[in-house]
């Protein structure tokens, strides 16, 4: 299923997700606010994407954004589901009951990022150790033991 | 090593026990240098090529190496890998219970001096000498297992150099010369009068 | 006078099980890298039969590390325990006609015994090494070489049936070549559960090394490590000379000096079986090895024992 | 006899490092109130494939309860990323899953490509099937190997790692590096194939599916081993693709999903090849996925080399490569199938010399989350078994 027919089909199944429907670099965008996030998600899931492949954040100073890549088996497609939320109260819904794949990638940006995901089973930092300060993926992080790249590209 | 150390401080408080000794440690280091059991503290990329080292085509237990899970069993740590503050204290622990004597061998640039992960990142310790004395480093990213064996061989020249004796180790300790040094010979010549190195 | 012939013995016996391991373990690695497609030690003396002139100094030699949460003296004199009664086996066993170092009446009994104590030993040294990994592979070593005892001993007692007697020596006398074929199951058995015994693969659960690390042993280093693979080469040398004598029938296939090279030489096919079984195999589970052991073995040896019966008083 | 400070003090022995000196974190202890015993295995254990604790709760040889810690392997390649240019970067990918580096190199090519806009000559996207397709062979030798090893079979690793070998000094004569190639760059590859390349790389594929069915006939048809794998950490279908599981541990449960099929990418429409799948989702199954996966790279290999003799040597480089790329801003995510699954590199793109953002959606990691899961009920002799046909690779799992 290519990406316009995707656009028909979700248009179609729920007209109130169409108007967030966008396509950059040949992927399809969905763009939801925070709230409605995980409403969205149960959406999507419906309409037949099973797979949860990717959960992240990027950090864009005043608001993270966050990226969910959601891929359906029966459709052939993929989507991504996009949010913002604040960087002074990071939090969000958690996916885990949806996709339990949700479980380890939402520990992960918990543990880089700082977000809290309300409803996660098991909150917890994944990679770091229990006792780390800060959360190196966000731009600002600083750590002394941190050498800089001298700049020569 | 109670006994051996009670042994070496015996022979070395007997008059003509120094001859004795110095047989013990030829007859120890010799049978040190041909069995060097590896700790394989493989942890990243360069594990598989201590892998292969060990394997069909390498075959270390030519050079009488064997990698022994257990570090109580065996003599020289191999750390193959990036170490990070979060690994760093197993590799101290597992380091503590190898027993003496014991060697380590640095292999690849991340354990050498955290090598690609030097610059820009949070949780690399630069180096397993920041908590480990290394005798043997091998560049690389990855060394090439002929690398490894390489080491092997350097480090039984090292072990030569060893005394069950603590206060000859440490004696010799500052004149020794460093395999492969050019200047060799005359370090060996410059040792100071009186030791018996 | 009696006392130091005993000393004298007994020092020949650890002397033969000690030279006997260090062979082995050369062996081994030999044959281990035959199959592996590898060459195993080369550097010390032709073909490396002199690595482990070089492993035994050096493991003279480490330091011998007690931790510190261990019960000391039983963490230190376990491994005696293991070795002991493995090396004290050997002295049943009939080299020559009419001679074994312990002639005994109760011999065969003796050797079924003697090395079963060796696994009070092992759960010594697992429980007092404190140590989770080592624990479980004792608890395991003791499961496995219990009920292993059962088969075992179903399969010599077969062979005991047709000779009539106790007597190792005697045994040996009585034995006839078609005994082969007859108690052809009972050596099978006896085999495996021999291997099972000394805990070697495939049923090499307690030292499992990608599970348990090194299993009850985990904790010993140096020379109280090296005396636990002493005992196992020792348990190795000892079942298969055993094996070789009273199923094969050892020495009495050729007079004289020839008879012992045959004895030893069947011995030598044996421990190269054992040591190929454990590099192809392999390992098998806890509850599968139980179920072999009780599911299969202890009755394939019963039946052997009534077979060898049946004959004995067809006889 | 020479006393220690008889020693010259300008020739006193360097001090050695204080083995107190440096990071001196406390390993965490486990507090645990129950009857059941808490095995810590790892995070150096022979059969952990690399540095993963699993602290393992177990009543008897049964695991209640496995809790993988991953982490230990975390070098912060994603921060990395952010300060290097986008050419810098493709050798931090290597080191991301180091059983099969050109994986990483060739996702991460796409994301970039797929930014920039760049269009790759096709015979360097013939190459990239050829090694990637060699590489998912030398990377499944990594996983049957041990799947012996973990159950005492030692010498079957030994057998599957000579294959890993052979291909190994395929790489070695294309790119001069045996393990972290850095060979698939954004635009095309780094190396056209050297002469008499290709002759090899027939001759290797010629031998694998003997190989390979040697390797299916003494391990795969060992009773032990089959009592050893077969019921073993079974997954359903369900459950995995609700955890996001991908690769063979998702089609040895049934799941019928592979990228290179179901979203094609490069040329791989070109090729004639089948998916194995398996059915009962256990370790056995799992493990034998791979075996004929590898058996399918070598017929996929074939003939991508004989579809290589259309295109003229040489054009391997996209034209008009900038020396410095800048892509517009944006984000992009591309994946491919790799040895472990679907793997994906996701850019982010402010209109610099450098990415804003580098995420890898890294398969490994999605599977490892399954072994809790997979493990519970089975013995602690099943758990390294369970852990290997997993096949996670730490330096993919931490990144």
């Amino acid at each position: 299923m290519d990406i316009t027919e995707l656009r028909e089909h979700l248009c179609g199944q729920y007209p109130d997700l169409c108007p967030l429907f966008s396509i950059e670099f040949g992927d399809g965008v969905l763009l939801v606010t925070s709230d409605r996030l995980h409403a969205a998600a149960r959406d999507l899931k419906d309409l037949g994407f099973d797979r949860l492949g990717m959960v992240t954040a990027v950090d864009f100073g005043e608001e993270f954004e966050l990226v969910y890549r959601l891929q359906s088996r029966e459709m052939r497609a993929g989507i991504f589901v996009k949010t913002r939320v604040p960087r002074d109260e990071p939090r969000i819904d958690s996916v885990n009951d949806l996709w339990a794949a949700a479980n380890w990638q939402e520990r992960e940006v918990y543990d880089m990022f700082g977000i809290v995901f309300d409803g996660h089973p098991d909150l917890r930092r994944i990679l770091l150790t229990d006792d780390w300060v800060g959360y190196p993926l966000r731009k600002d992080y600083e750590n002394p033991t941190i050498i800089r790249r001298p700049d020569y590209l | 090593m109670a006994g051996v150390d009670d042994l070496a401080k015996a022979l070395e408080s007997t008059p003509g026990g120094g001859i004795i000794l110095t047989s013990i440690d030829a007859i120890a280091d010799w049978a040190r240098g041909y069995s060097l059991w590896m700790m394989p503290m493989g942890t990243a990329c360069c594990a598989m090529e201590l892998i292969a080292a060990s394997f069909s085509k390498f075959d270390f237990d030519r050079h009488g190496s064997i990698p022994r899970p257990d570090p109580r069993h065996t003599d020289v740590m191999v750390v193959a890998g990036t170490i990070t503050h979060k690994m760093a204290p197993a590799v101290k622990r597992l380091w503590a219970q190898m027993p003496d004597p014991k060697w380590c061998i640095a292999m690849g640039n991340c354990a050498v001096s955290g090598g690609i992960f030097y610059y820009d990142t949070y949780s690399v310790v630069r180096g397993v000498d920041e908590f480990l004395p290394v005798d043997i480093y091998i560049a690389g990213c990855p060394p090439r297992p002929e690398s490894l064996q390489d080491a092997i061989l350097r480090l039984r020249e090292k072990v030569r150099a060893e005394s069950i004796s603590p206060s000859r180790v440490r004696a010799v300790e500052g004149v020794l010369p460093l395999p492969g040094d050019p200047l060799r010979g005359e370090t060996a010549d410059a040792a100071p009068e009186g030791s018996d190195v | 006078m009696t006392f130091l012939w005993g000393l004298l013995w007994g020092l020949a016996a650890v002397m033969f099980i000690a030279g006997g391991a260090v062979i082995g373990v050369w062996w081994e690695r030999k044959v281990a890298a035959r199959i592996q497609m590898r060459l195993g030690p080369q550097q010390l003396g032709p073909a490396g039969v002199l690595q482990m002139i070089a492993d035994v100094p050096k493991l003279l030699f480490k330091e011998d590390i007690v931790p510190d949460n261990a019960d000391k003296p039983i963490f230190r004199y376990a491994p005696m325990a293991v070795f002991a009664p493995i090396a004290m086996s050997v002295a049943v066993i009939p080299f020559w006609a009419g001679w074994a170092p312990l002639d005994s009446t109760v011999g065969m009994v003796f050797y079924l015994a003697f090395p079963s104590i060796g696994v009070l030993g092992i759960l010594l040294s697992a429980w007092s090494s404190h140590n989770t990994l080592a624990t479980i592979g004792g608890m395991r070593a003791a499961a496995q070489m219990v009920s292993y005892e059962v088969p075992r001993s179903l399969a010599v007692l077969s062979v005991i049936v047709l000779a009539g007697s106790l007597q190792p020596t005697e045994v040996m006398d009585a034995w006839q070549w078609w005994w082969i074929p007859l108690t052809f199951v009972g050596f099978v058995v006896y085999f495996i559960a021999s291997i099972a015994e000394m805990n070697r693969g495939p049923f090499d659960l307690p030292e499992a090394e990608s599970e348990l690390v090194a299993g009850y042993f985990s904790d010993y280093s140096g020379f109280r490590w090296a005396i636990f693979m002493m005992g196992e080469y020792g348990a190795l040398i000892s079942a298969s000379l055993f094996g070789a004598a009273v199923f094969l029938g050892g020495y009495r296939w050729l007079p004289g000096v020839a008879g012992l090279a045959v004895f030893l030489v069947l011995a030598m096919v044996l421990i190269t079986a054992v040591m190929w079984i454990k590099w192809t195999f392999p390992r098998l589970r806890q509850d599968q090895l139980m179920t072999f052991c009780w599911t299969v073995l202890t009755p394939l040896a019963i039946v052997q024992l009534v077979v060898a019966g049946v004959v004995a008083l067809w006889l | 006899m020479i006393e220690p400070q008889d020693t010259p003090t300008d020739q006193a022995a360097p001090a050695l490092p204080d083995l107190d000196c440096a990071p001196d974190v406390v390993m965490p202890e486990v507090i645990y109130e129950g009857d059941n015993t808490i095995v810590n295995i790892g995070p150096s254990h022979p059969s952990t494939h690399g540095v993963c604790r699993v602290i393992v709760e177990l009543d008897g040889e049964i695991v209640r309860h496995a809790e993988p810690v991953i982490g230990h392997l975390h070098r912060g390649i994603e921060k990395m990323a952010e300060n290097r240019t986008y050419l810098q970067v493709v050798p931090l990918t290597d080191r991301l899953d180091y059983v099969g580096s050109m994986y990483a190199n060739w996702a991460y090519c796409r994301a970039v490509e797929r930014l920039a806009g760049i269009r790759v000559p096709e015979r360097a996207e013939y190459i990239r099937v050829i090694v990637c397709e060699l590489q998912r062979i030398a990377s499944h030798m990594m996983a049957i190997g041990p799947a012996g090893a973990d159950t005492g079979a030692t010498s079957a690793f030994m057998y599957t790692f000579w294959q890993r070998e052979l291909v190994v000094d395929l790489f070695e004569s294309l790119c001069g590096a045996r393990l972290t190639y850095n060979y698939v760059r954004p635009g095309g590859v780094s190396f056209d194939l050297p002469d008499g390349w290709i002759e090899k790389c027939r001759e290797f594929v010629a031998q694998h599916p003997a190989a390979m069915l040697e390797i299916d006939r003494f391990l795969f048809g060992n009773v032990i081993f089959r009592a050893r794998t077969k019921g073993i950490g079974v997954l359903d279908a369900d459950d995995a693709v609700s955890w996001g599981a991908s690769g063979p541990v998702a089609r040895g449960s049934g799941v019928d999903w592979d990228l290179r099929r179901d979203d094609p990418y490069s040329v791989y429409p070109r090729f004639d090849f089948s998916i194995p799948v398996g059915d009962n989702g256990d370790v056995y199954d799992r493990t034998r996925v791979r075996l004929w996966e590898a058996i399918e790279s070598c017929r996929i290999i074939g003939q991508a080399l004989d579809g290589l003799a259309e295109f003229e040597p040489g054009t391997i480089k996209a034209d008009g490569m900038p020396r410095l790329l800048a892509p517009r801003p944006g984000d992009a995510y591309d994946h491919i199938e790799s040895a472990r699954g679907s793997l994906g590199v996701y850019l982010v793109s402010d209109g610099s010399v450098r990415p804003y953002r580098m995420k890898v959606r890294s398969p490994a990691f999605c599977n490892l989350a399954l072994l809790p899961l997979v493990s519970e009920g089975y013995t602690l002799s099943d758990l390294v078994v369970i852990l290997g046909s997993l096949d996670p690779v730490f330096g993919e799992v931490d990144r």
